[in-house]
């Protein structure tokens, strides 16, 4: 019967040709939407870092005699902003700090907020009921008054800004980890594992994590928008960061004083930003199916 | 012959919560309730019964997956619930179970190697390279291609899931391993492959298997002796010869005759039970199960029958056996 | 013999999933007469489900596609038909049931409103008679105190209980023909025999054919007339149940039969296997789909596949070996040795 | 559209003395909102405003802040020693009806308890330095006051001395401030919490009849809803118009924007105590490096600003042309060598501290200094709170800050220069000048002439100005977008907003 | 159900203490003195001191916590500094105005959301769903004021079928009410539209795989049926969460919204009181929206129980190990 192990081998061998196919990065780069994204957020990132080789101009170099001037005139890609400074520049230049406050305080709320749900969820109880508590509490909490606060506390600086942002983000993710903590523990290899005598922090790390990962991701990236328009927000309390240095959402809320007149600030900061949160998702899309083993592309 | 395993007055009652503060609540659910039984070395002991009778939580208790509310579970003499926490978990190693779903008993997130390994890594036997060879090892003795380690358990059918779960039971060296249903989930040219492997192993390990099963043709055909479980309680218990030629409780009665038939030809004269299992809320007073039974008399209304032994190994608790 | 009530001719069925076409349903055949009951088996995958809920049009599309073939209904090629027309014969020419009792019940609606919603789709009936109706349908199907019942919800049913209601909405327009999926698969064996010995009364009568999908050759010897064989997508034999029984003719059957659990069955001696799983219906087979599990195999099966062939008059088969000049010997140990990897 | 002229501050309607009795209710749009009309208690300009039409006060302005005229009283007289003045009285003023009067006639006893009330009780201090208000007939009263102080008459304008009807004050208690009641031309009708206070006519006012039926008041705090809300028709009057949204009503035909240099400034203070700035050549040196046409160019790109030259407003009667030449000429090239004759030679690390507003002053202040003198001005955004105890407890190395007041130059240089006042908002950079302290105090208790004042106040802001510890930025402009059928409308240097005043407005609405 | 309402409102206390703790302490925390806050700029030193004196600022930390607390205690929120009114009365004026705002704000998100988030699920992988999936996200990315601003000049300034601000009262007719409302109903929905669009997508998508939309399908129901019958309400579970949480983030105030349209609402309120250092408004409002917060978590429980009666109130969901 030389033939059913010819046919096993070559099943093998099919089989490896197309595992190597559905590697992680093949699986995700393979859908082309998150490679839309991947490719947004490299380009973004790519931006970020050479800033200086994208700028056209001195993001801080100001010409009162020249502001608000339209996209194209006088050399200036976007235009210019109400101090004269480039607008292109200032937006290649404020992708550093926008992307590393979304991205940096969506982690930080993520990590502690999925923390506090996944103990919240995985022991419930009285744990689940005490920290519940606390997230409403937190809930109810005015974020400006967390902002003016930690401002006082810890001072100034892009690191409180991202705490900040950090904080406020934490009851989303807690509630939204805990609602798939309560559904995974309840899945009979929990249960297996546990009854191998496996510890808490193992059940925990390496079996619930993995599986309540994927709505934490979805959420994950639809909270960067509102995390890099809120850095902004934050400016007039000293919290976020301090002219001149350049970041979409001081851009965009500079824009918003002469949005009557000259559009072309708001709406290029506030594209930017779209752009960011479309390709953050489609990748978060795309990193969440390619994290599941069972998804075939 | 010293048993493996004792099971003594055996007791879980899961609270119904009544949401009043300070206030205790009295209603519980009597999942399993008053269970006796041993188990031998090298021996399969079967448990039947319908779903929701308290199999799988007696295979918990044994485990000590979770914590009985009376009795006793005694492994070589050892009452397991007594036992501190480190002795708890070096003895729990020698007792291993297998559940019913193939599909849910294995993280879909984990390789093969990783999940046949996480025995040795959560009790810290081998280094990494010794339990490479220990996966490989035991896929080979459940029949699986050693390659297969690299692979995710959706990429597998059911029986050979229900394979891996086999070999990571078998990852400690167990002596006894509790199978809740492990084959019926399966199908039935599937759930051949699988029995003949339990069967096999048993035989290379010297393992003690409990049985759990709904079907009796499987329970038959794997045990040594039989219990069967009506709402929390065994009714009847015995070798399979005792069981099979001469079933003395009427529920035992009905499950038989439920068996499909073997042949198209074949005429089966059928005991169909009316109603429902009663919930284990509010299990009817005396024989809980008096009131689908076809035989009963005024006092199995009444009076809970004691447990009465018809034949040398053979214990039924039923008024109408004298 | 009269025209039979439904037959199925060369059914192909695909699902696609980005550049994989799985061919779950690869020229099926069979037919059914009225009043007739017929058994389909075969191994998990082999394209059962898939076949039965193409005869409603119910394959979720996408990924799935009937690329082939024709469904004939009461003379109706039912997939030609348009939504409207099918709408019409679904629920109330023909009716199914799932395997699953505790997932196929709609848990948000009370039970009752699920089974006045079934009468009021199909019958021009106020929502008064329906009720009634409906209270007497699940008397029908053996549910006490169905007064009471009919408000409930599904999660306060028990598993056996739950598929008493699926019949009583799958009966609720007096079919001509029950499609039953793995009626009794998860539920207790006491229960499994409650079901079908309420199927069996319910069709003589309400004169009915049934379908009965299941992997338990049991269950077929219990409420069977009829028998198709699958095997990954294709039909490997059918006949009467009692032909097949008897004289069965493909490999696959033998081990199908060999490996059911008897009371006969000496437990020291190991249970006979089908060594090996079915193929991959997403890459292309070639042969016949069984000849790497097949102890019978030789050259042919790997590059010829075998069609469905009738050697004898009403049993049909799909085999090399087993045509109307050619006889394969049934070997009685074929699937026991070695056979336990 | 545009009004003719630069400074154009009153729309033609005035001109045709038509008084007409248009009736009607004005919608006026207040920047911010109001919380409590009690004179004692209200804090904010935009409460003035809606004070200002429901009661009275002794004196008010004329039109053009230059002098006093009368209102409630008749004529007022300064006692030769300063230490007193007597105020005539109308006889025909009756109070608003409220819940706890009927529409009674005002008395001196109303002034006495009303100025004592605010001299004891005001929060602001609208009343400093009255000992005590003594009514000598049934329509005359005396002011005692405990040091001679000629700013007196500017604090009576204010409305936290606004005459109110005691039974009313008792009546309401701590409910008084929602339930103002008056002597003015308009009743406070209805007042929806955050969002409009509602006033209708008073029936029974002493004075010229109003031409309106109502006014209202809408409370909209975004600049550029606050345009949008006048070019939609919601409000007819949008106050505190700058930046683009003079450029958006000066183009909009429909509408008229009027604006006029006000009573505000824009300056940056520099700690007189602590760190660099400490140092006078680093002062002068940072004052000399400050184009301080460049950020006025940035800022006011559409206008609405003007170099300052010193503390003090144009529009204050203190103001003079010779603060023009003492401002610290432009020139980096000095600038430079001065600071590098200093330890901080080549520059240095400085933190501004600003409010959100006013960070495009900062902005390019900070592109300056850093080009000038490579100093890098590390700019602190703060909201108001975290700002005003920064500066007042002298921990701002630097600030930007606005100031606007009574015409009186008192209410420029006191709070800003004189030793008495640092540890507060005003001189948190803690300047003290001996020199300057006695020239402010001469100038409120010497005399009351506003000339001789003036001469004092001059020779103060000189030596402010020698100083180098302020930087004066801008004047604003007071600017008010308003809908042409609006007649009558008079813009004042100080921002207030009189719909019907004894000093000769009285709007009307013409369709 | 009675036993589970009475274990929310007793947890209802520690929630309360926790918050009202917390919310004492931070405040006393800020920098700023609210006397030399409310007095403005021009205040001086003495000014200042005096102010303090007098709003009682001046006495012990321990001293004004008790107080507090015993206020707490008695439901007596006191006055407000600014205001020197009633804080209950403050609230009770917003209250129902920021209400009405996240009501219809909710009504026109769960209106235009829901349906586009069905179609989407309907059509999933073409190009309708596509869009509905790029245009919720740039709903979710959409600066608040931008959009505002760009409403009013277009619908308001440009056509003048809406006033710009404020709020219509019902006396002045239904019309002006409701003419007054949709500008800022439309802005503040553009973020939780986005979001329950996604959210009912991917659990219809679920739901739509269920066995139980076989068996309707099997009996005939007209597609229409199947989805907005059978589908929607067994996919409604996670909206009523997400919906909750919008509706709680609502009431709690729109600040950017408020301000925009001058919408007299709590965001206003609270964001004023914490730059004006209203110390005891600040405590009682967020005390106020905690209690509010437990009251929507509450009927959205009860709302899980009234979707899908599996739900077992009484039950402990968080139970086990
Ligand atoms: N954690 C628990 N809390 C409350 N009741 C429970 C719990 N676990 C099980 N039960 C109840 O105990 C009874 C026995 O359940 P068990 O799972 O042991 O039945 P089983 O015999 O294994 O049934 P099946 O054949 O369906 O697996 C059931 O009524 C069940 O509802
Ligand atoms: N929705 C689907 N999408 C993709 N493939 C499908 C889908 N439904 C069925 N298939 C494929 O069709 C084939 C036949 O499936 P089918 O459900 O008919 O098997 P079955 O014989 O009913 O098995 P079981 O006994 O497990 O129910 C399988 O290989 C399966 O992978
Ligand atoms: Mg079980
Ligand atoms: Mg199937």
């Amino acid at each position: 019967m030389n033939n059913v192990q010819e046919i096993e081998e070559a099943r093998d061998i099919q089989y490896r040709k197309s595992k190597k196919e559905q590697s992680f990065i093949r699986k995700l780069l393979r859908n082309r939407f998150a490679a839309l994204g991947l490719f947004v957020i490299l380009l973004l990132t790519a931006t970020a870092i050479f800033a200086p080789y994208f700028a056209t101009h001195d993001p801080y170099e100001m010409d009162v005699t020249k502001t608000l001037l339209g996209p194209g005139e006088d050399g200036h890609i976007l235009g210019t902003d109400s101090y004269g400074r480039d607008t292109f520049s200032r937006i290649v230049f404020g992708a550093r700090i926008s992307l590393l406050v979304g991205v940096a305080a969506v982690l930080f709320g993520a990590v502690l907020g999925s923390l506090l749900g996944l103990i919240s969820g995985y022991f419930g109880g009285r744990t689940d009921a005490i920290i519940m508590r606390i997230i409403d509490g937190m809930m109810a909490f005015p974020f400006i008054l967390l902002a003016i606060v930690l401002m006082t506390v810890l001072g100034q600086g892009l690191v409180n800004v991202i705490i900040a942002i950090g904080i406020s983000n934490i009851p989303g993710f807690a509630r939204v980890v805990r609602g798939q903590v309560l559904t995974v523990k309840e899945s009979e290899f929990i249960e297996v594992t546990r009854s191998l005598g496996a510890k808490h922090g193992r059940i925990l790390f390496k079996h619930v994590v993995p599986n309540s990962v994927a709505p934490l991701i979805v959420y994950a990236t639809m909270s960067v928008a509102g995390a890099i328009i809120s850095e902004a927000s934050l400016s007039f309390l000293g919290l976020g960061v301090q002219p001149p240095t350049a970041s979409w959402g001081s851009m965009l809320q500079e824009g918003k004083n002469f949005l009557v007149l000259s559009p072309e600030l708001a709406t290029f900061s506030g594209l930017v930003i779209l752009i960011t949160v479309l390709g953050i998702n489609l990748f978060g899309d795309g990193l969440r199916d390619a994290l599941d083993p069972k998804m075939k592309l | 012959m010293e048993a493996l395993l004792e099971v003594k007055d055996l007791k879980k009652h899961f609270p119904v919560s009544n949401h009043i503060p300070f206030k205790k609540s009295t209603q519980s659910v009597k999942a399993v309730d008053g269970v006796n039984f041993k188990v031998y070395p090298g021996e399969t002991l079967g448990i039947v019964g319908e779903s929701g009778c308290g199999k799988s939580t007696m295979a918990r208790l044994v485990n000590q997956l979770i914590k009985p509310t009376s009795g006793e579970v005694n492994f070589k003499k050892k009452n397991l619930i007594e036992m501190d926490a480190r002795t708890l978990r070096a003895t729990r190693k020698k007792i291993q179970m297998i559940f019913q779903d193939p599909y849910a008993s294995l993280d879909p997130r984990l390789k093969i190697g990783e999940l046949i390994a996480e025995p040795l890594v959560i009790h810290n036997v081998g280094n990494k390279e010794s339990r490479r060879e220990r996966v490989e090892e035991l896929l080979e003795t459940v029949g699986l291609n050693k390659r297969y380690a690299a692979r995710y358990p959706h990429e597998f059918s059911g029986g050979q899931r229900q394979r891996i779960n086999i070999a990571r039971a078998l990852a400690l060296h167990p002596e006894l391993v509790i199978c809740d249903e492990p084959v019926s989930a399966l199908d039935v040219s599937v759930q051949a492959q699988v029995i003949n492997l339990l069967k096999k192993l048993q035989k290379e390990f010297n393992l003690t298997y409990i049985f759990i099963s709904h079907d009796l043709n499987v329970v038959r055909y794997m045990c040594d002796r039989i219990a069967v479980m009506y709402l929390g309680k065994i009714v009847e218990i015995g070798t399979y010869e005792e069981i099979y030629s001469n079933p003395r409780h009427p529920y035992t009665k009905a499950l038989f005759s439920a068996i499909p038939k073997e042949n198209p030809f074949e005429e089966k004269e059928r005991i169909i039970l009316k109603g429902q299992v009663p919930s284990p809320l509010n299990p009817p007073s005396g024989c809980s199960f008096h009131e689908r039974c076809p035989f009963a008399v005024d006092i199995c209304k009444t009076t809970v029958p004691k447990v009465v032994t018809p034949e040398n190994t053979h214990q039924v608790s039923c008024h109408l056996i004298n | 013999m009269s025209e039979p009530i439904l037959s199925v001719k060369d059914l192909q069925i695909e699902f696609k999933s980005g550049s994989i076409v799985t061919k779950a349903v690869n020229g099926v055949t069979f037919s059914l007469n009225e009043n007739e009951s017929l058994g389909i088996v075969g191994e998990s995958g082999s394209g059962k489900s898939v076949t039965a809920t193409s005869i409603l049009r119910l394959i979720p599309n996408p990924p799935g596609k009937i690329t082939g073939g024709e469904i004939i209904f009461k003379g109706k090629n039912l997939l030609t038909l348009s939504n409207r027309e099918i709408r019409e014969i679904r629920g109330n020419e023909i009716s199914m049931i799932f395997q699953d009792p505790s997932t196929s019940l709609n848990p948000v609606f009370t039970v009752g409103n699920q089974i006045i919603e079934s009468i009021r789709t199909h019958k021009a009936v106020s929502k008064k008679e329906a009720r009634e109706l409906a209270i007497k349908m699940l008397e029908l199907v053996g549910i006490p105190a169905p007064e009471k019942r009919i408000d409930m919800y599904p999660h306060e049913f028990s598993g056996g209980m739950r598929q008493r209601v699926m019949i009583a909405i799958a009966l609720s327009c007096d079919p001509k023909l029950l499609i039953a999926d793995e009626p009794t698969t998860a539920l207790d064996v006491t229960v499994q025999a409650q079901i079908l010995n309420l199927m069996k009364e319910l069709q003589a009568k309400l004169n009915m054919s049934i379908i009965m999908i299941t992997h338990d050759l049991g269950v077929v010897w219990e409420t069977c007339d009829k028998i198709i064989v699958m095997y990954a997508g294709r039909v490997v034999e059918s006949g009467t149940v009692a032909e097949l029984y008897k004289n069965s003719l493909h490999p696959y059957t033998w081990g199908l039969l060999d490996s059911q659990i008897t009371e006969s069955q000496n437990n020291l001696k190991p249970l006979a296997t089908i060594p090996g799983s079915p193929p991959d219906l997403s890459f292309e087979v070639k042969g016949c789909p069984f000849v790497e599990r097949c102890p019978y195999a030789q050259t042919v099966c790997f590059e010829k596949t075998p069609q469905l062939m009738e050697p004898t008059k009403g049993h049909a088969v799909a085999c090399h070996f087993q045509t109307s000049d050619q006889k394969l010997e049934r070997k009685e140990d074929a699937y026991f040795d070695g056979s336990t990897t | 559209a545009c009004s003719s002229g630069e400074n154009s501050t009153e729309n033609k309607g005035t001109e045709n003395e038509s008084s007409s009795n248009s009736g009607g209710v004005l919608n006026i749009g207040l920047s911010s909102n109001a919380a409590t009309l009690d004179p004692t208690l209200y804090t904010g300009v935009y409460e003035s405003q809606i004070m200002r039409s429901i009661a009275d006060t002794l004196i008010v302005y004329d039109k053009d802040l230059q002098s006093f005229v009368p209102s409630l009283a008749t004529e007022w007289e300064a006692a030769d020693d300063m230490m007193s003045y007597t105020f005539k009285l109308r006889d025909d003023v009756h109070f608003q009806p409220g819940e706890y009067q009927d529409g009674r006639l005002m008395t001196a006893e109303d002034v006495k308890y009303s100025l004592e009330r605010s001299a004891n009780k005001s929060a602001q201090n609208r009343l400093s330095g009255v000992a005590g208000v003594e009514v000598v007939s049934e329509f005359e009263v005396v002011i005692h006051l405990v040091a001679p102080n000629s700013a007196l008459l500017a604090m009576l304008t204010d409305q936290g001395n606004i005459i109110i009807p005691k039974e009313e004050v008792e009546g309401w208690g701590d409910q008084f401030g929602a339930h103002l009641v008056g002597t003015g031309p308009f009743m406070l009708k209805e007042w929806k919490t955050d969002q409009q206070v509602d006033l209708v006519k008073h029936e029974n006012y002493w004075g010229e009849e109003p031409n309106l039926d109502g006014v209202t008041y809408k409370f909209i705090s975004d600049q550029s809803m606050m345009t949008n809300a006048l070019r939609s028709g919601d409000i007819d009057i949008a106050t505190d118009i700058k930046g683009q949204n003079r450029e958006v009503i000066e183009r909009d035909e429909n509408l008229e924007l009027l604006s006029t240099p006000g009573l505000s400034i824009t300056y940056l203070d520099m700690n007189y105590k602590q760190g660099p700035t400490a140092n006078p050549k680093v002062r002068e040196a940072i004052s000399k490096a400050t184009n301080i046409d460049e950020i006025v160019q940035g800022v006011h790109q559409w206008g609405g600003g003007t170099p300052a030259y010193g503390p003090l407003p144009k529009s204050s009667w203190g103001y003079d042309q010779s603060f023009e030449s003492l401002r610290p000429e432009y020139n980096p090239e000095e600038a430079k060598k001065i600071l590098d004759e200093t330890e901080y030679a080549g520059g240095f690390e400085i933190d501004l501290y600003v409010l959100e507003t006013r960070q495009n002053y900062a902005t390019i202040f900070q592109n300056q200094m850093k080009k000038n003198l490579n100093i890098d001005v590390n700019i602190k955004v703060s909201e108001w709170g975290t700002l005003t105890e920064t500066i007042s407890k002298n921990n701002a190395p630097m600030n930007i800050g606005g100031w606007s007041w009574y015409p009186d130059p008192y209410f420029f240089l006191n709070p800003r220069f004189h030793s008495d006042q640092v540890g507060s908002n005003g001189n948190g950079k803690a300047y003290t000048n001996e020199k300057v302290d006695q020239l402010l105090d001469r100038a409120v208790s010497e005399t009351v002439d506003q000339e001789e004042r003036a001469k004092l106040y001059q020779e103060a802001v000189t030596e402010i100005l020698n100083d180098y510890a302020t930087i004066e930025f801008d004047y604003l402009d007071i600017a008010t977008g308003i809908n042409p059928k609006v007649k009558g409308f008079n813009l004042s240097p100080d921002g207030t907003i009189s719909v019907v005043s004894p000093n000769g407005v009285n709007i009307s609405i013409e369709e | 159900m009675k036993g589970f309402l009475y274990k929310r409102i007793l947890q209802l206390i520690p929630t309360l203490l926790i918050v009202a703790i917390i919310v004492f302490f931070i405040t006393r925390m800020l920098p700023g003195d609210p006397a030399a806050v409310m007095l403005g700029p021009q205040a001086s030193a003495e000014d200042i001191a005096a102010y303090s004196e007098k709003l009682g600022l001046n006495e012990p930390l321990h001293k004004q916590f008790f107080d507090y607390l015993i206020n707490l205690a008695t439901f007596d929120f006191g006055n407000s500094l600014t205001y020197n009114r009633p804080i209950m009365d403050l609230i009770i004026e917003r209250f129902p105005n920021t209400i009405i705002l996240a009501v219809s704000a909710l009504l026109l998100a769960v209106m235009i959301g829901v349906p586009a988030g069905i179609i989407a699920a309907r059509k999933q992988n073409t190009i309708i769903d596509y869009s509905v999936t790029t245009l919720s996200l740039i709903g979710v990315s959409m600066p608040i004021f931008w959009l505002g601003v760009m409403l009013v000049l277009y619908f308001s300034v440009n056509l003048g079928w809406f006033p710009a601000t404020g709020m219509g009262s019902l006396e002045e007719g239904f019309g002006s009410f409701i003419r007054h409302l949709i500008l800022p109903s439309v802005a503040l929905a553009t973020i939780p539209t986005a979001e329950f669009a996604r959210i009912i997508r991917s659990s219809m998508l679920e739901t739509i795989s269920q066995d139980y939309i076989k068996t309707a399908r099997s009996k005939g129901l007209k597609e229409f049926k199947v989805i907005n019958k059978h589908a929607f309400k067994n996919a409604l579970t996670p909206l009523l969460t997400v919906i909750g949480l919008q509706f709680s983030g609502l009431l709690g105030g729109a600040v950017l919204t408020e301000t925009i349209f001058s919408w007299p609402g709590m965001g206003l309120l609270i964001v004023d009181a914490i730059e004006k250092r209203d110390f005891v408004v600040v405590q009682s409002t967020v005390i106020f929206i905690a209690v509010i917060y437990v009251v929507i978590n509450l009927i959205v429980d009860i709302l899980y129980k009234v979707v899908n009666p599996k739900v077992n109130l009484d039950s402990n969901s968080g139970g086990g190990k």
